[in-house]
């Protein structure tokens, strides 16, 4: 179509979106989608790279104090705002100042962040935080400019264009990037789609240049257009049980229970092989964390679930509700899936389907649940923000999981500067949960991007994130 | 004058109980706006700032009071989601699905009339046997599947439109018209059933009626007795059954907005509603009532245009 | 005419419709239907009304019923028919002027004719029947009516079936409301017939309803001519026949053809 | 006109016949077990393993299907029995009573019929705590209004028949006399838009299972099988074929039989 | 004044249904003749609606014609093209119905409806089609007729309804008119005052008219003849005071002796038993066999006799006059 027509020079692209970003502002945005977008628009101080690792952006070299609670950061100097306006380091500042305003996460341990000189800022942590560098990438915004929500300006090699509510959102090539490849593109559009079903017909038609979709979907589309990116989605997939449920608040039921689900059959049929099997709430793209160890843990394995079960005093089995936001097919089929494998072993599941904020206050604020499905991703890419909601008394700890051990290991791996220390005691965390069947962790699901074969240059990121300035 | 008095009065209350409804169903239904904004990662503290910001910590009756003061200041209220006036995200929408809406009520009508005259006056021919039971075929398949074998027929098919490449009325009128008319013709094919079944059975029913010997007596033709005595007299039950599509209308280009990636006030009202974006979802339903009940008045005067005995004075 | 032999009496009767107000504000007007209207009725007696359609014959055999207000006093045996603790429903009863929309079509007539006892708590459910069966053969129908419908009736068996529903209760007065007006003749006869059976025979008194001069002065013993919701006379028939006083009176009969 | 009613009667009979006799069979004997999930044996085309293919997590369509056809009609046949009471007698009620209670629930069901039926839906199966069957109730909501109508207008033509006057006249009682006396005349006109409701409730809850709103997975009702093989429409259109069939021809049953009724209705009072 | 008009011979009609057939109409003969009223009575059901709407070729879809001529003014009305059966309907024949309720239609104007077969017949302009309708309007009664040109039916009483219908049909001055059962739905006065205009209408442009009743009082008053149907047969006809001093045939003695009048008081209404039988129970050969007081077995198996009294008199039976008297 006349929107594909490229020219070399002036080539646009048309992704399809499935979620609204729910705010432009960068502090507000938590939709998965919203981070996609604005990843083009806004850059920290740091960046994350391909592999994962973290890559000044904003600032051009830091240093981090022997005890590590203070951080400092040069400014580059040659980063503009996308009004054309340079970023100081007073501009730093505010914008940090912000995030510790706006409570965001990681930001609880920021002292006070000071301007050193025009392009020096210092942070100052109460204690040291490992991960700390990883909530860096928070983005920079001009100083007292409130207009973020509806224009929102930042560094990115992408500039705000204009957003439709449920049409389109599109970016515009910064022509002022501090790198000078920055981005390719003339024009990046979101299209922002209704439904997945919508978003396939979208691609089959040729509307649509480029999408994550499901891995349903792609098996329908023609391949000989499209070039097919898989990647992990950086999210675990897990049967969360309610620890405090009256039969699940029972180790040996739970680990019935992770018996009793097969991986591999649910990666098969549901995914179509496209997922890697899990045995810890860490993404598998967390490589330095993740303990590689744990994903068979519990190899499908009836009669052993069986026997746990009657130890338990359940020889008959027992009936339960999974409750499943409707708007994850995913999740949905899962959930089929489980409940006939859990049929082999006597429990009767039933499936309940909510809609989103049902299942955000109901489940997740409310912990009124027995058993949910849902993947969990995280929006800064440490441990802790996999963790983090195992620990006891956290607020996001909707499993109700209380293991004193574990939140000793985990208080101590946060605050251990000693990297190889850190790993061990991260894994060790790791172990506990395994052990203790604290969910069912199933798999993280593959990520499938789809892109018409004219473009290219497809970048995976260990994050939910879509790169515009890559592709050519 | 009293018709027009009894109407208001009607209408008001009509909306009023629509929007207490609506403000029912919004006090049970669970979800809080605030949390869905943030996120699974959002920590209370930050939740209970952004619900203050919202003054969603206002008991939700209070909210409705706003909402209530602002919609008679004219400005609706403020959408959560959006965070801008709810005016201004109904302003652009409105149009589309007023315009699908009418566009389906246009097909409807251009369409069924002559069908079902020509199916009563065929009714025992080959061809009115046939477009009978096309009629029923139409009649039994659902909506969204309609859509969908729409989009894949005329449009990955024929290429008469492309799919998912909604063009704004704002910038080109014509080609908007163009790719509305396949959803349009989606929703109405069912309600084009309906019509054409009740014409028909209409029209068979008054050329039993005496006038119609009556007609005959005097010297008139078959189609001079059927064009200008029976076709009036079946119209008004093909009106009446007109008005009652009115609202099954609404509900069908919910569907389609979101088959067909429109974005209408359909679309609107189920993001809002997963939203729980109340001012926005309280204004649209207002609105819906409010132009189902207009139409069912126009319908109204409609029927007292070709009934005598229907008097709206 | 002695006391004792009262059966119905009418006394000042009127009554007004409202026009229902169509807008909340506006006060619907009234028109006077019944004016005053006055008149007693003996035990055993034929009593005929008649007059021009609309004159409000069948609005004062509602206000006998009780079924619509009215002011003015309506008593029968000496009791208001706006008693609602006395039994007066049982003491009149209808019979309507189309005998096929007074019978309820979805149910057979076994059930119509029980209907009235089950109502009042009369009998059980063999004790009904035989009433009903005896009941079918006083009005000259036979057993095999007891399940059919009532469509499946022709007119007149319909209106004796009607009759026959009317006189389970065993009211002392019977309205007939053009009960013969949409009859063919030869039926009319038979029904007329019937009607007049019961009367000499049972001693019913019947308030003979109708617009056809010939039957009412045929049937009746006494007559009231009805013009614009007014009594304008109430005479023996034979008088009404021979000379009316009144000119409406005359204008009217003279309108026999 | 009558044989035509005759013909179009039995057409719809026998289709509605052959289904219920499906339902019954489906008790007692399905070839696969409806949830049987098998990774291997995904959106496979038909065969004689699999008569009507497989869908995409393996299950065999034809077992489903022919299950699906009691959840269906659990949902159509329970809609349709909840929404035409409460509406019948509500209906009755306005129809017969004073002004003000007329007013009152005919203002009431003006504004649930012209609020969104799927605003409804989704407030009402959210709220109910969504189980298997929730959307029955939303669904009988949804369908109160137009039986409402439908009844309040026949009451309001029966009340003027003169067989309610004489049951007046003999003293029955107002409850009586609706119940007993109206109800089984006004049956005999909602009897068709009962059956036709039953069509219009097996498409509304494929239109709800669109929305997600529809039966609670992994039950199989039609509109959901419908929904959930969308995806593969092109690629393996025998997964939303035979459920598609089903629909169509359960539809077609039952508006030939409302037609059917509504004109021999039509005929009898003649 | 002899001059013949309208000549139905042996006209016999039947209504098909799924179940079975019958003769609603079985062979019929009679003759109207220029100028004549002819009265049809008979019993709810008798036929004689569809013998009207047989000679005005109105005939539903359903009712068949087995059998017999219709010839007016020596064209057979059954023969003849769609086309030229219209330029009939209306212009030489035209009907008056029982109902002016439901005859009317409800949503057209009174002045349309009255003026449409003017418009559908002459060649006028719009104008003089609106003068002559409002005079005709005036002439039938209706007062204040410019204002009811634009009501609606509805919106009339029932007299007036009637007289509209009149109007409508004797608009194109036809030469048969066939009123069936143009009073009954009337009250009293109003009947008076419909029989005479229609008297009138015939002496003013010596119009024939076919009058169908089934009171016989109404008949008497108006008609030259009369026919007395029975079960789809005309059982007799004669000239007013013949049928009326004269009745040969016994249900033509018992529709009158069921005449209620003062005269009468006290005196048992002959009545006839029982009802009409079954049209398709051809098992008896007189129709009025099953209720006829002096039926004997050769009634249920010979056809009637066609028996003539006078020219202009004659009934159906087995049994002469005579034999009846005796039984
Ligand atoms: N529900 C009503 N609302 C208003 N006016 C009414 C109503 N019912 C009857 N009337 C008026 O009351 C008057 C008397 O009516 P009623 O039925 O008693 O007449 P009637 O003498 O029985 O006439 P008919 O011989 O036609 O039966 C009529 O003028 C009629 O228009
Ligand atoms: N549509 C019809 N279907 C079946 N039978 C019919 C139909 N119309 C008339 N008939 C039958 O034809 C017969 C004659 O009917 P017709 O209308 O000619 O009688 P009629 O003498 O005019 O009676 P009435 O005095 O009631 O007008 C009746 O027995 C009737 O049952
Ligand atoms: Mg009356
Ligand atoms: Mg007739």
């Amino acid at each position: 179509s006349q929107n594909t027509a490229s020219k070399s020079n002036n080539k646009v692209i048309i992704y399809g979106i499935q979620t609204e970003p729910n705010s432009l502002n960068p502090y507000k945005a938590s939709t998965a989608d919203g981070r996609k977008i604005l990843f083009n628009v806004f850059e920290g101080l740091v960046k994350v790279d391909k592999d994962g690792s973290f890559k000044n952006a904003v600032s051009e070299s830091h240093t981090v104090s022997d005890d590590g609670t203070t951080y400092s950061f040069n400014i580059r100097k040659n980063v503009k705002f996308h009004d054309g306006k340079k970023v100081t380091a007073e501009d730093v500042k505010y914008s940090l100042d912000t995030a510790i305003s706006n409570k965001v996460k990681g930001f609880d341990i920021v002292k006070n962040v000071n301007v050193k000189d025009e392009n020096v800022v210092e942070i100052n942590l109460k204690r040291a935080d490992a991960n700390f560098i990883a909530y860096l990438t928070t983005a920079i915004v001009p100083k007292d400019y409130n207009n973020q929500a509806k224009k929102p300006i930042g560094t990115g090699p992408y500039k705000f264009k204009s957003f439709t509510p449920q049409e389109s959102l599109v970016l515009e090539k910064n022509n002022d990037y501090w790198q000078s490849d920055g981005a390719k593109l003339q024009k990046v559009t979101f299209k922002l789609e209704s439904d997945t079903n919508a978003l396939l017909l979208d691609l089959q038609s040729g509307s649509v240049d480029a999408a994550s979709v499901d891995n349903s979907t792609v098996s329908q589309l023609d391949k000989s257009q499209f070039n097919i990116y898989e990647e992990h989605s950086n999210a675990v997939q897990q049967l969360n049980l309610n620890n405090k449920f009256k039969p699940f608040d029972n180790v040996k039921v739970r680990q019935a229970i992770s018996y009793a689900v097969d991986k591999n059959e649910i990666i098969k049929t549901v995914n179509s092989g496209k997922g890697t099997a899990v045995g810890t709430p860490i993404i598998p793209g967390l490589k330095k964390y993740y303990d590689d160890s744990l994903a068979y843990k519990y190899k499908k394995d009836v009669n052993k679930a069986k026997s746990l079960l009657k130890e338990a005093g359940y020889k008959n089995g027992f009936s339960f509700t999974i409750t499943v936001p409707s708007n994850y097919k995913v999740h949905v089929d899962t959930a089929q899936v489980v409940v006939s494998q859990l049929k082999n072993i006597g429990i009767k599941a039933a499936i309940k389907q909510v809609d989103w904020p049902t299942w955000l206050s109901d489940v997740y604020t409310n912990k009124n649940y027995e058993a949910t499905i849902v993947s969990f991703d995280s929006s800064v890419l440490a441990p802790n923000g996999f963790l983090g909601r195992y620990v006891t008394g956290a607020s996001n700890n909707f499993l109700n999981y209380s293991n004193e051990k574990f939140d000793s290991v985990y208080q101590k791996a946060t605050i251990d500067l000693d990297e190889k220390n850190r790993v061990k005691l991260y894994k060790d965390a790791q172990k506990i949960l395994a052990e203790d069947a604290a969910s069912v962790y199933i798999q993280d699901i593959s990520n499938i991007t789809v892109m018409k074969k004219q473009y290219s240059g497809f970048t995976s990121y260990p994050m939910y994130v879509f790169d515009a300035a890559a592709i050519k | 004058m009293k018709y027009l008095i009894r109407k208001i009065l009607t209408l008001i209350t009509t909306l009023f109980v629509v929007s207490l409804l609506c403000f029912g169903a919004f006090s049970v239904v669970p979800g809080d706006p605030a949390s869905l904004i943030l996120g699974t990662e959002a920590s209370p503290e930050r939740i209970a700032v952004l619900r203050e910001q919202l003054g969603l910590n206002k008991p939700l009756f209070s909210q409705y009071k706003d909402w209530v003061v602002n919609l008679f200041s004219g400005n609706c209220g403020q959408s959560i989601k959006y965070n801008m006036p709810v005016k201004n995200i109904i302003r652009g929408r409105l149009p589309v699905t007023l315009i699908l809406s009418l566009m389906v009520i246009i097909i409807i009508i251009l369409v069924a009339i002559p069908i079902g005259v020509y199916v009563a006056k065929k009714k025992d021919s080959l061809a009115g046997k046939f477009v009978n039971a096309i009629t029923m075929i139409n009649l039994s398949v659902p909506n969204f599947f309609l859509g969908i074998m729409f989009i894949w027929f005329f449009g990955m098919l024929l290429k008469f439109f492309t799919p998912g490449g909604y063009i704004s009325y704002a910038d080109n009128f014509l080609n908007f018209l163009k790719f509305m008319l396949f959803p349009a013709i989606a929703i109405a094919i069912p309600h084009i059933a309906t019509v054409v079944k009740f014409l028909k059975s209409s029209i068979l029913n008054e050329m039993k009626k005496e006038y119609v010997r009556t007609a005959y007596s005097k010297g008139n033709t078959k189609n001079s007795v059927l064009y200008s005595h029976v076709l009036k007299n079946s119209l008004i039950s093909v009106v009446t059954v007109l008005g009652m599509i009115i609202a099954e209308i609404f509900s069908g280009s919910i569907i389609m907005e979101q088959v067909y990636g429109i974005p209408g006030i359909g679309r609107l009202l189920i993001s809002s509603i997963t939203a729980r974006d109340f001012p926005v979802v309280e204004t649209l339903v207002i609105y819906i009532a409010f132009v189902v009940v207009i139409i069912n008045t126009i319908v109204d005067i409609v029927l007292q245009f070709i009934n005598p005995q229907v008097s709206i004075k | 005419m002695s006391k004792s032999n009262l059966l119905l009496s009418v006394r000042n009767v009127s009554n007004f419709y409202k026009e229902r107000s169509k807008g909340i504000f506006s006060k619907g007007g009234k028109t006077r239907v019944l004016d005053d209207v006055s008149f007693e009725v003996c035990k055993g007696e034929v009593f005929g009304i008649v007059g021009e359609s609309g004159c409000g014959k069948s609005t004062l055999s509602k206000a006998i019923l009780n079924l619509i207000n009215f002011t003015g006093e309506i008593t029968i045996d000496g009791i208001s028919v706006r008693d609602k603790k006395k039994d007066i429903r049982k003491d009149i009863q209808i019979i309507f002027q189309d005998p096929k929309s007074a019978l309820n079509p979805m149910k057979r007539i076994g059930w119509i004719m029980e209907e009235p006892l089950r109502v009042h708590k009369i009998g059980n459910d063999n004790s009904r029947k035989k009433e009903v069966i005896d009941m079918l053969n006083l009005v000259g129908l036979d057993e095999s009516f007891y399940n059919r419908y009532p469509h499946e009736l022709s007119g007149g068996q319909q209106q004796r079936i009607c009759i026959g529903a009317a006189l389970m209760l065993k009211p002392k007065l019977l309205i007939a409301d053009e009960a013969i007006s949409a009859l063919d003749v030869s039926i009319a006869a038979q029904i007329i017939n019937l009607l007049n059976d019961l009367n000499k025979k049972k001693g019913i008194s019947i308030l003979f309803i109708s617009h056809d001069l010939n039957v009412v002065t045929y049937f009746c013993d006494k007559i009231a001519v009805m013009n614009n919701g007014r009594i304008v006379e109430i005479n023996d028939a034979e008088n009404i026949y021979k000379n009316p006083s009144q000119p409406y009176t005359k204008e009217l009969f003279s309108l026999m053809i | 006109m009558k044989k035509e009613s005759n013909f179009q009667l039995k057409f719809g009979k026998v289709i509605i016949a052959v289904i219920l006799l499906i339902i019954i069979i489906s008790v007692f004997y399905v070839p696969y077990d409806i949830n049987l999930i098998n990774g291997d044996e995904k959106l496979l085309s038909p065969s004689i393993r699999h008569i009507l293919g497989t869908d995409n997590l393996g299950r065999d369509v034809f077992s489903r299907v022919i299950a699906g056809t009691r959840f269906t009609f659990i949902v159509s046949v329970l809609t349709v029995l909840f929404s035409s009471v409460i509406g019948t007698v509500l209906g009755m009620f306005s129809g017969y009573s004073h002004y003000i209670v007329d007013e009152i629930i005919m203002r009431i069901i003006d504004a649930i019929s012209s609020f969104p039926g799927i605003l409804l839906a989704l407030v009402l199966v959210s709220v109910m705590n969504k189980q298997k069957y929730t959307i029955i109730l939303a669904l009988s909501v949804i369908f109160i209004p137009s039986f409402t109508r439908i009844s309040r207008n026949e009451t309001l033509k029966c009340r003027n028949e003169e067989y309610i006057r004489s049951a007046q006249v003999f003293g029955a009682s107002k409850l009586r006399i609706l119940f007993v006396h109206m109800l089984p005349n006004i049956m005999t006109s909602l009897m068709p838009s009962i059956v036709i409701g039953l069509s219009k409730s097996i498409l509304a809850e494929s239109s709800m299972s669109y929305l997600g709103l529809g039966i609670q997975p992994p039950y199989p009702s039609w509109g959901r099988m419908l929904f959930e093989s969308q995806p593969y429409l092109f690629n393996a259109p025998w997964c939303a074929l035979s459920p598609g069939l089903m629909i169509m021809i359960t539809v077609i049953g039952f508006n030939y039989i409302g037609d059917g009724l509504s004109q021999k209705y039509v005929y009898n009072m003649e | 004044m002899s001059e013949n008009l309208l000549c139905v011979q042996n006209l016999t009609l039947s209504i098909e249904n799924d179940e079975n057939s019958y003769n609603v109409v079985n062979d019929v003969s009679f003759k109207i003749n220029k100028g004549e009223i002819v009265g049809l009575v008979g019993e709810s059901g008798c036929g004689k609606s569809t013998t009207a709407l047989a000679v005005a070729d109105l005939l539903p879809e359903h009712v068949k014609i087995v059998n017999g001529s219709i010839r007016f003014k020596d064209k057979n009305i059954l023969s003849l093209s769609d086309d030229d059966a219209r330029k009939i309907k209306g212009k030489e024949i035209s009907m008056i119905f029982q109902q002016p309720l439901t005859a009317l239609n409800p949503t057209v104007k009174i002045g349309r409806q009255i003026s449409e077969t003017l418009k559908l017949h002459c060649d006028k302009n719009k104008k003089e089609i609106k003068e002559i309708t409002i005079s005709l309007m005036r002439k039938v009664g209706l007062k204040s007729p410019e204002k009811v040109y634009n009501l609606y039916p509805f919106e009339l009483s029932g007299g007036m309804r009637q007289r509209v219908m009149i109007a409508m049909a004797v608009i194109c001055h036809p030469n048969l008119i066939i009123a069936d059962e143009p009073t009954t739905a009337l009250d009293l006065s109003i009947q008076k005052q419909v029989i005479k205009m229609l008297k009138d209408f015939r002496n003013e442009y010596n119009m024939s008219i076919l009058f169908i009743s089934h009171d016989l009082s109404i008949i008497k008053n108006i008609c030259d003849r009369i026919m007395v149907m029975y079960c789809g047969e005309i059982v007799e006809c004669g000239r007013s005071d013949e049928i009326f001093n004269n009745p040969m045939h016994e249900y033509t003695k018992a529709l009158i002796s069921c005449i209620p009048t003062f005269e009468n008081r006290g005196k048992h209404l002959c009545g006839l038993k029982g009802n009409v039988p079954h049209r398709y129970d051809n098992t008896t050969k007189c129709v009025f066999a099953s209720r006829c007081q002096c039926a004997g077995d050769i009634c249920k198996s010979n056809s009637p006799n066609i028996i003539s009294v006078s020219e202009s008199h004659y009934y159906r039976c087995l049994k002469k006059g005579g034999d009846s008297k005796n039984e």
